[in-house]
């Protein structure tokens, strides 16, 4: 296992220097710098940047420079935007922001979206089916930056039970987490609803209720590990998306997360930041499907290796 | 023995056991054919059978070289099929072709009939449009198909018409050796019927070779002139059909007949059965010695369990098996 | 090596004779099932009454699609509805209609009293369940056994079954078992709260051959200990005629012949039978063409007012476009050929081989 | 279906958690109570120190963490006394004696003397730092010199400490401004042993600015940095006027949506926003005037002409574009937010200077102009593109103009918008036809929107260059006297509005959203609060 | 016996008469009609296509024209759905963008679907280390920064319509990409495709005919799944400057436009937001019908 582990993150080397090495020129080769400001720097100043940044040398020995940070000592430099911070200060005071409003969500979505997902498999086609997955084809339509700022208006202004935005007592993790977690829950009712017909056609299926089995039983002890099956391959990349935050769930309550920087590092060419961020969501991408591989190994024995 | 026209050379098919789906190292070697030699005369009819996982039908997948065999060589009249390149080997597919055993799956649910057999027709010669209808036509009247059926769907046909589009596909580039492979298991018994006379009759008007696997020792009975039948991996009998139904010299093929349940209460009611114990082996862990040594009720260690049996007769030199106590047991 | 030969039992009447002083332990009456369909009304089940006693073994014989499997279904409401409907009829089981009792009461029989093999052992155990867990359910649902009692006979009934190493192997996933093995799991599993009656489907087809037997055997072997009745579904008139006391054979949903199990070979009352026996290789010459049934099953989404063999029967005359029922021809023989039952045709004078 | 139950059940739990949650004290509430001022501050400042940051956000916390020379008076803006007491100017305008004040402390107890400010102008002048605001310091003698490296030896530039309670700054013209200049925080000191304790000190990513290190002389101090959340600073007790201060605590909140923000105060999470929406902006003036305030701001929105390039070369075809908007109609029913038509560069009353010239909103002359340069009735006038950087407001204002022309003028224009690094990287290339712009005073001075016009000035990326506009704009630099100086302004300002390199839109104004309970917040140009004259009152009291 | 369903001598004329199968579509668009759900969903995308495409000629105001006097004004005689900020005709609006809106959805996916479709099955298909090192490309490709991404298209291309499509269609072939592969390596084993190499028909040939058309049912489903997302990223990329340039508009960026004022002018967000939910709805009931018309199993039960 330990083994397996160890040489999957040794074939993800390769993909990430790849990554790196496009993005470092993506970057580079966009129109724009990080120095570009409504008001015009000096040239002189300007020139003092550039130089401070490394950005002087030509861009062969900066990509050498660059990389050789990155792989010695896993630095991608300061941030341009933010002069006094680093790049990893940045992602590791936001990423721990992001992960927990990501785990309050999926807590969310995969709680609202299996029920609903099950009840709908359970009466396909009638009407416990078509309510559950019409509200889940809303949460697919509704963008969150208008389920963001509804629920703020009615929970937060109109009932005032939560603080508008922020991110300080534990209550202001509700609004957020219902606003991410219900886009998910909405792919997860119409995965699951999807496994669990599957799994209710299957012979096993049957060979349960011949036993006498109740409905309760069929469905928990028997269908629902296999019906989660294509709920959990969603969720590897899926999660990786929600613990590393959304630009705009975090924009709109005003949490400190990770998300913003994916968005905002572009915008600013803030080319470490930029670095930063897709390195480490592509790490947290790859770690993700390991552990997705894991938990089918876990819930389906077939998959079981030595 | 006449000229042969297909000769089997030691044949050999491994593949490699991976383990685990993360780490894939080779934990072992599925002997799936292990030594199979085997010479076919044109026009002939050979049925091969043995329980699944004997090897039966990796042997028709090699024969044809959609699974490259891991040693040994395929010799279609004085070819070698194994030693050829890939654009050869596509020119030369003209030449054997396969009946498959799903009658659903054998056939792409989203082309008609038409489009399959023309598609088949056309892979290996060229047919101007006009004449492709005619073509297809005449095809189909072959395997018994109304040509009005020639714009339809699989999925509108029975099992037994979608088995005979197949044969259809399979006899479109005018092969000289078809491998059946389980042609009539998924079908009902009256189906079966026609699918079996209808291989029989295209084998004799068309000269045609074929190899009829199945694991139902009637069918293959009643359609071959030999029958090889195979245990994990190896031919253990070869003989004339009657005979080794008859008369099997192998107590492998003797359980195998015993086991074909007869429908006729009287003389299912007389017959003796030979049951045999457990499953059969896995090909990863084949048996030293004779591979049947572990089910067999004639066995005699320390002999069975060391030495490898060859061919081997009894009193006529057509019917062999290899087994050491042949002439003990009979 | 063994040798057996097939027991044969004194069997009881048809249905339709003189009602016994006990009744027999399951009745079917009129099952009519129906899928509702994009398609129409498939019409799978029509009409079929029959009965078994205590101990008898039934089989029930037909080509795919014939209604056989469905029939069986029906009987522990086992098909999928919708678009599975019953439209009507009963199951008297012991004095409980299967067809109309509460769920609760249905599912208390599931399991206990009526037990089920299905065709294909590898997608008929659950692959994300131990075994262990499997087999023992029917005891946790219907006996309160408390799970270690409930493990132990687990074990002893993996024996019974032959299993080896039974105490480490019932720990282990279907997927480690091979095929057979799977079977005798789930014959383990069907007869672990001894029912009266086993529903075996298909058992053995997907079976080898050599397996085929030793399952066969093993089924017979655990009925006689147990003395249940069993009903045996297959498209194979060998199996059946090694093993049953009586045969139904069904057409396009359909009871067309039912007798016992050497009154149906020795003297066949319906031309569909004896059409099946003639098309099969075992029974015929080598290399001899075999007989085939000219064109296809009826589609049972359409009406069928008459015989619904007609249009492939070679004796077919037009009255037989009339309705027709099962009746007895014979003692203890039931044939639904208007052209047998009024003596017209005597198939058995026909030469079989 | 006991699944539908459980699902109901478990909506049912969630709704009954929230419900346990109401009847909270909100933060302002609170905030009043304790002196807490609650302020939201746009965007995550970038740092806070004084001699990297160029944005607004770092403005408000800065200044509340350091203090210059003198400080504005939170009304007028006038020069008042900050570190220094009082003041000399000597006789040709030119040289400046501050004398500190004795008890000036920094927040770790040392005292602030002349020489920290020479360090500091050092540091800020050192060409390593690369500080972009290096060149508000080039008013001093030699200074634009030594920041360009021409000469390595910083005695030469003009600052001097004559002993540690008096500083000396050596001008190189007489510049009227000067005293509100040194109100803006690149002249304000910082504290060098702290900086050089953490960090090198004559380069960016030094890290004395995390609140743990933060030395500063204002009246707060740095506690708390939550990046992106809050930055929290409280009153110093160190700080020399810590009797004045009020306040206990300032909250400045990251907040970058104006809807989230918005939003935030409404729940009575925050006292002064930075800005109201553009749709909110109506609603309140016409439900909640009292806490909606519209300041008046140093700042032009306005239209950058790309004179390089047919036809926009033509003097008439610029003027006819910007004689055919109706600014009263953008201001009244676009922007609404109390915004000044804008028919001339510099705002009126920029320091007592108001420009005379004017373009005005003449569609016949429009027209007529247009003829003249060879498009009657728009015709041959190939379409003209407008570009500006994605934002709603800069969108619905050109989405206007556009409608203006092509009713007006029949001129069709095409909106193109970039995003914001794009959109520049275009503007400094010449890449466009017409560009959205805005410029901001840096102080309260005419020189700040003129200077700009100069012939290849950095921030005038239209290629407009005029000699006489030059000569003017430097003559005035030299002019002591303000009624002179602002007539040569007037005269440079008449040539600009006769060639409009550009096209005045508006004048800005700041509409920001102010909680009843804030005192002593007055309405300025420079947006600039003096923090120790702020104190909070619930209103009830 | 002889086998009776052989037949009639072979007549080059009947050919003319060959039974029409039920051709796979024609099937397909049987049992589409007796699902009402979904043709209802298709006729309502066809007549707001229509209405969206023939906006010009429709008797309703120009998108661009501004009345600033009335400003934002409700629903009413005149303005059936109410104005925008500039007064401007906000049923007009939405109409002329969803032309916008109807095509980059359907044309960006149908990029994506290109794209992924052709990608997916390759890699899958041929297995081994070509699929590995495919995948990985995908795997990279995944993980590169999109916005900077979608400013060096720009600027490598200018800004145009079709490059739109083309640059959402190439980010969102990824996933499809994904799922046709796992598909394809499903199909691979069954037997008409062994059947197909043993004809010895080119890889190119079984992957075109012979795989790609058997994964349709799945590439219909998630491409409807697609559309909406599509349709929301264009706003976005309009944010870049890469979309629809004002004052044209779309669906997308009339929803984000709209969920600014929800308060103070909930039509702005209302109806912009039922055309495209109503058309995602019918969308997602046509895709999901489609997928089971062609669903051949289902034709067996």
């Amino acid at each position: 296992m330990l083994r397996f582990i160890v040489r999957r993150i040794l074939e993800t080397i390769p993909v990430l220097l790849i990554v790196a090495t496009l993005t470092f020129f993506m970057v580079r080769l966009a129109p724009g710098n990080p120095f570009d400001t409504e008001r015009a720097v000096t040239p002189e100043v300007r020139k003092n940047l550039e130089a401070f940044y490394g950005r002087d040398k030509p861009l062969p020995q900066q990509y050498f420079t660059f990389m050789k940070n990155l792989v010695t000592r896993g630095d991608f430099g300061p941030s341009t935007r933010y002069p006094n911070r680093t790049v990893n200060e940045l992602i590791g005071e936001s990423f721990p922001v992001s992960l927990e409003l990501g785990l309050y969500s999926i807590a969310i979505a995969l709680f609202f979206g299996l029920i609903a997902g099950v009840i709908a498999a359970l009466r396909p086609n009638t009407l416990s089916d078509y309510v559950p997955m019409s509200l889940a084809m809303i949460g697919i339509c509704l963008p969150t930056f208008v389920i963001g700022p509804l629920l703020i208006l009615i929970f937060a202004l109109m009932l005032g039970w939560f603080n508008a935005s922020g991110w300080f007592s534990p209550i202001d993790r509700v609004l957020p987490a219902l606003t991410m977690g219900g886009i998910y829950a909405a792919y997860i009712a119409r995965l699951s609803r999807g496994g669990m017909l599957e799994v209710l056609n299957q012979d096993f299926i049957r060979t349960a209720r011949a036993k006498g089995a109740s409905e309760k039983r069929v469905i928990f002890k028997h269908a629902l590990r296999g019906g989660l099956l294509p709920v959990i391959s969603f969720l590897g990349p899926a999660m990786a998306g929600i613990v590393t935050g959304s630009f705009v769930v975090e924009t709109i309550f005003q949490i400190p997360g990770l998300g913003r920087y994916f968005v905002t590092a572009a915008f600013n060419r803030d080319d470490g930041m930029i670095m930063g961020t897709v390195i480490f969501y592509a790490t947290l991408i790859i770690t993700l499907n390991l552990i997705v591989d894991v938990v089918q190994v876990w819930l389906n024995p077939k998959l079981k290796f030595e | 023995m006449p000229e042969s026209f297909l000769e089997l050379q030691n044949v050999k098919t491994h593949f490699p056991v991976e383990k685990g789906i993360f780490i894939r190292k080779q934990v072992a070697t599925v002997k799936a054919v292990d030594g199979v030699s085997l010479i076919l005369r044109k026009g002939e009819i050979v049925g091969l059978v043995g329980e699944s996982g004997c090897g039966k039908s990796t042997l028709g997948r090699t024969i044809l070289q959609l699974i490259p065999p891991t040693e040994g060589a395929v010799v279609l009249e004085g070819r070698n099929l194994s030693g050829l390149s890939k654009d050869e080997l596509r020119n030369a597919r003209a030449d054997f072709q396969m009946i498959f055993q799903d009658p659903y799956a054998t056939l792409n649910p989203r082309m008609t009939v038409y489009d399959t057999l023309a598609e088949a027709i056309s892979s290996h010669k060229k047919i101007s449009s006009a004449e492709m209808p005619n073509r297809v036509s005449a095809l189909m009247t072959k395997v018994g198909l109304s040509p009005r059926f020639i714009k339809k769907y699989p999925h509108e046909f029975s099992g037994g018409q979608r088995q005979r589009i197949a044969i259809a596909r399979a006899l479109a580039v005018e092969p000289k050796l078809i491998i059946a492979d389980e042609p009539v298991s998924a079908l009902d018994v009256s189906i079966q019927a026609q699918i079996i006379n209808l291989l029989g009759k295209l084998s004799r008007e068309m000269d045609l070779t074929l190899i009829f696997i199945s694991h139902d020792l009637s069918v293959v009975k009643h359609i071959s002139d030999r029958i090889a039948v195979m245990y994990l991996g190896r031919i253990v009998e070869l003989g004339p059909a009657t005979q080794v139904f008859e008369r099997p010299l192998h107590p492998y093929t003797k359980a195998l007949v015993s086991a074909v349940p007869v429908p006729d209460p009287e003389r299912e009611a007389r017959r003796k059965r030979m049951i045999l114990q457990g499953d059969p082996p896995s090909p990863t862990k084949i048996p030293g010695g004779c591979p049947f040594h572990p089910r067999c009720p004639f066995v005699d260690p320390p002999r069975c369990t060391t030495i490898v049996p060859v061919f081997e007769a009894l009193d006529n030199p057509e019917q062999q098996a290899t087994c050491l106590r042949i002439k003990e047991i009979h | 090596m063994e040798y057996w030969n097939a027991p044969y039992f004194i069997t009881p009447s048809l249905h339709h004779s003189v009602p016994d002083p006990m009744p027999p332990l399951l009745q079917v009456e009129n099952l009519h099932t129906s899928f509702h369909t994009r398609h129409g009304i498939v019409r799978a089940v029509h009409d079929v009454s029959f009965s078994l006693e205590k101990g008898e073994t039934l089989g029930i014989v037909g080509e795919s699609g014939s209604g056989k499997s469905v029939t069986c279904y029906s009987l522990l409401r086992l098909i999928p509805e919708p678009p599975g409907r019953i439209e009507k009829g009963k199951a008297l089981f012991d004095g409980v209609d299967l067809l109309s009792c509460s769920k609760n009461q249905l599912r208390s029989i599931r399991g206990k009293r009526v037990s089920m093999i299905f065709q294909d052992p590898m997608t008929s155990l659950n692959p994300f369940l131990k075994i262990e867990d499997q087999l023992i359910e029917p005891l946790l649902i219907h006996e309160n056994l408390s799970r270690d009692e409930a493990v132990k006979r687990g074990v002893k009934a993996l024996q019974d079954v032959g299993v080896p190493g039974a105490e480490e192997r019932i720990k282990a996933y279907p997927h480690e078992f091979s095929g057979g093995m799977r079977q005798r799991v789930m014959i383990a599993m069907a007869l672990i709260t001894k029912p009266d009656l086993l529903i075996a489907d298909e058992p053995t087809t997907a079976l080898d051959v050599t397996v085929q037997a030793q399952i066969l055997e093993l089924i017979k072997k655990m009925q006689k200990e147990i003395g249940m009745a069993v009903i045996l579904i297959s498209h194979d008139l060998g199996v059946v005629s090694g093993f049953c006391d009586r045969v139904n054979v069904m057409y396009a949903g359909r009871v067309v012949e039912s007798a016992n199990i050497a009154d149906l070979f020795a003297r066949t009352q319906h031309p569909y039978t004896r059409a099946l026996q003639k098309s099969i290789p075992a029974l015929q010459p080598k290399g001899a063409e075999l007989y085939t049934i000219p064109g296809m099953p009826p589609d049972v989404s359409k009406p069928i007012r008459g015989c619904p063999f007609v249009p492939r029967c070679e004796f077919a005359q037009p009255k037989c476009e009339n309705p027709v029922e099962l009746l007895e021809v014979e003692p203890n023989h039931g044939s639904a050929c208007l052209r047998v039952q009024q003596k017209e045709l005597d198939l058995t004078s026909e030469d079989l081989r | 279906m006991k699944f539908a139950k459980l699902f109901y059940f478990g909506s049912l739990l969630v709704f009954l958690a929230t419900l346990g949650c109401g009847g909270r004290q909100s933060r302002v509430e609170h905030g009043n109570q304790n002196q807490i001022l609650h302020y939201g501050n746009g965007t995550e400042p970038q740092d806070l120190d004084p001699q990297i940051v160029t944005g607004v956000p770092e403005h408000h916390i800065i200044i509340a963490l350091l203090e210059g020379l003198v400080m504005p008076h939170p009304k007028t803006l006038e020069p008042q006394p900050g570190v220094a007491e009082t003041w000399k100017v000597s006789d040709d305008l030119k040289t400046y004696t501050f004398n500190l004040r004795k008890d000036a402390k920094w927040s770790n107890g040392d005292t602030l003397n002349a020489h920290d400010f020479v360090k500091s102008y050092q540091r800020m002048l050192t060409p390593t730092l690369a500080a972009e605001y290096s060149y508000m310091l080039h008013v001093m003698e030699n200074a634009e010199d030594f920041n360009t490296g021409k000469i390595k030896d910083f005695s030469q530039v003009g600052v001097k400490a004559l002993d540690d309670h008096t500083l000396q700054i050596q001008l190189n013209s007489p510049t009227p401004y000067f005293l509100s200049l040194l109100s803006h925080y690149s002249w304000f000191p910082v504290h060098l042993p702290t900086i050089e304790k953490h960090g090198a000190i004559y380069e960016r990513g030094n890290r004395w600015t995390r609140p743990e290190n933060y030395v500063g002389n204002g009246p707060f101090t740095l506690a708390q940095w939550k990046r992106n959340q809050v930055i929290v600073v409280k009153k110093s007790p160190t700080y020399w006027d810590a009797n004045t201060v009020r306040l206990n605590e300032i909250h400045f909140y990251a907040i970058e949506s104006d809807d989230t923000e918005e939003r935030a105060f409404r729940s009575g999470q925050m006292h002064i926003t930075q800005t109201v929406p553009l749709t909110k902006i109506e609603v309140y003036k016409k439900d909640n005037p009292h806490l909606i305030r519209i300041d008046p701001d140093l700042g032009t929105y306005y239209y950058r002409f790309n004179t390089r390039k047919a036809p926009l070369d033509d003097r008439r075809v610029r003027r006819a574009l910007a004689m055919a908007i109706d600014r009263d109609s953008i201001v009244k029913n676009v922007t609404r937010g109390g915004q000044i038509p804008a028919h001339n560069f510099t705002p009126p009353e920029t320091a007592g200077y108001t420009s005379d010239a004017n373009v005005p909103y003449d569609i016949a002359g429009a027209k007529k102009l247009l003829a003249e340069a060879g498009y009657p009735d728009g015709k041959g006038l190939p379409p003209v593109e407008i570009l500006f950087n994605t934002s709603e407001a800069h969108r619905t204002i050109a989405e206007a103009i556009q409608q203006m022309w092509n009713k007006e003028l029949n001129v069709n224009a095409r909106l193109v918008n970039q995003e914001w690094k794009v959109y520049l990287d275009s503007q400094q290339h010449g890449n466009y036809q017409i560009s959205r712009a805005g410029w901001k005073g840096d102080y309260p001075d005419p020189n700040t929107f003129l200077d700009m016009w100069l012939t290849d000035g950095a921030n005038n990326q239209t290629g407009w260059s005029n000699p006489e506009y030059d000569r003017l704009i430097q003559e005035a630099g030299r002019t002591a006297d303000r009624d002179k100086r602002f007539d040569l302004f007037r005269k440079a300002e008449a040539i600009l509005i006769d060639e409009l390199p550009m096209l005045p839109i508006y004048f800005y104004t700041r509409v920001y959203l102010i909680h009843p309970s804030v005192q002593g917040w007055y309405p300025n140009i420079l947006d600039n609060h003096p923090y120790k004259h702020v104190h909070l009152e619930s209103p009830g009291k | 016996m002889a086998d009776r369903i052989t037949a009639e001598q072979f007549d080059p004329q009947r050919l003319e008469t060959a039974e029409e199968g039920t051709s796979l579509w024609k099937d397909a668009w049987y049992r589409l009609k007796k699902n009402k759900l979904a043709l209802i969903s298709a006729i309502f995308i066809l007549v707001l296509g229509t209405l969206c495409f023939s906006a010009p000629i429709l008797p309703i105001q120009p998108y661009e024209a501004q009345n600033l006097a009335i400003r934002a004004t409700p629903p009413s005689a005149e303005y059936w759905l109410g104005t925008d900020v500039l007064g401007r005709d906000l049923l007009s609006r939405i109409l002329y963008g969803g032309r916008i809106s109807l095509a980059v959805g359907l044309c960006a996916t149908a990029v994506s679907l290109f794209i992924g479709v052709l990608y997916g099955a390759t890699s899958g298909f041929f297995g081994g280390k070509l699929d590995s090192v495919m995948m990985r490309i995908v795997d990279i490709l995944y993980s590169l920064p999109f916005i900077i991404f979608v400013i060096l298209l720009m600027v490598l291309f200018g800004r145009n319509i079709y490059l739109l499509f083309i640059a959402i269609g190439a980010v969102e072939w990824l996933t499809m990409a994904r799922i046709v592969r796992g598909q394809v390596r499903g199909l691979r084993r069954q037997e008409f495709i062994e059947a197909a190499i043993a004809l010895g028909l080119r890889r190119r040939r079984i992957i075109l005919r012979h795989m790609i058309p058997n994964v349709l049912g799945v590439v219909i489903v998630y491409a409807t799944l697609t559309v909406p997302s599509v349709i929301l990223l264009e706003a976005f990329l309009s944010f870049l400057g890469f979309g629809v340039q004002p004052p044209m508009s779309s669906w997308g960026t009339l929803i984000s436009e709209g969920a600014k004022s929800m308060e103070e002018h909930p039509w702005m967000l209302v109806f912009p937001a039922l055309f495209f939910s109503v058309t995602l709805f019918s969308l997602n009931f046509l895709g999901d019908g489609l997928r089971d018309a062609l669903d051949v199993r289902a034709s067996k039960d």
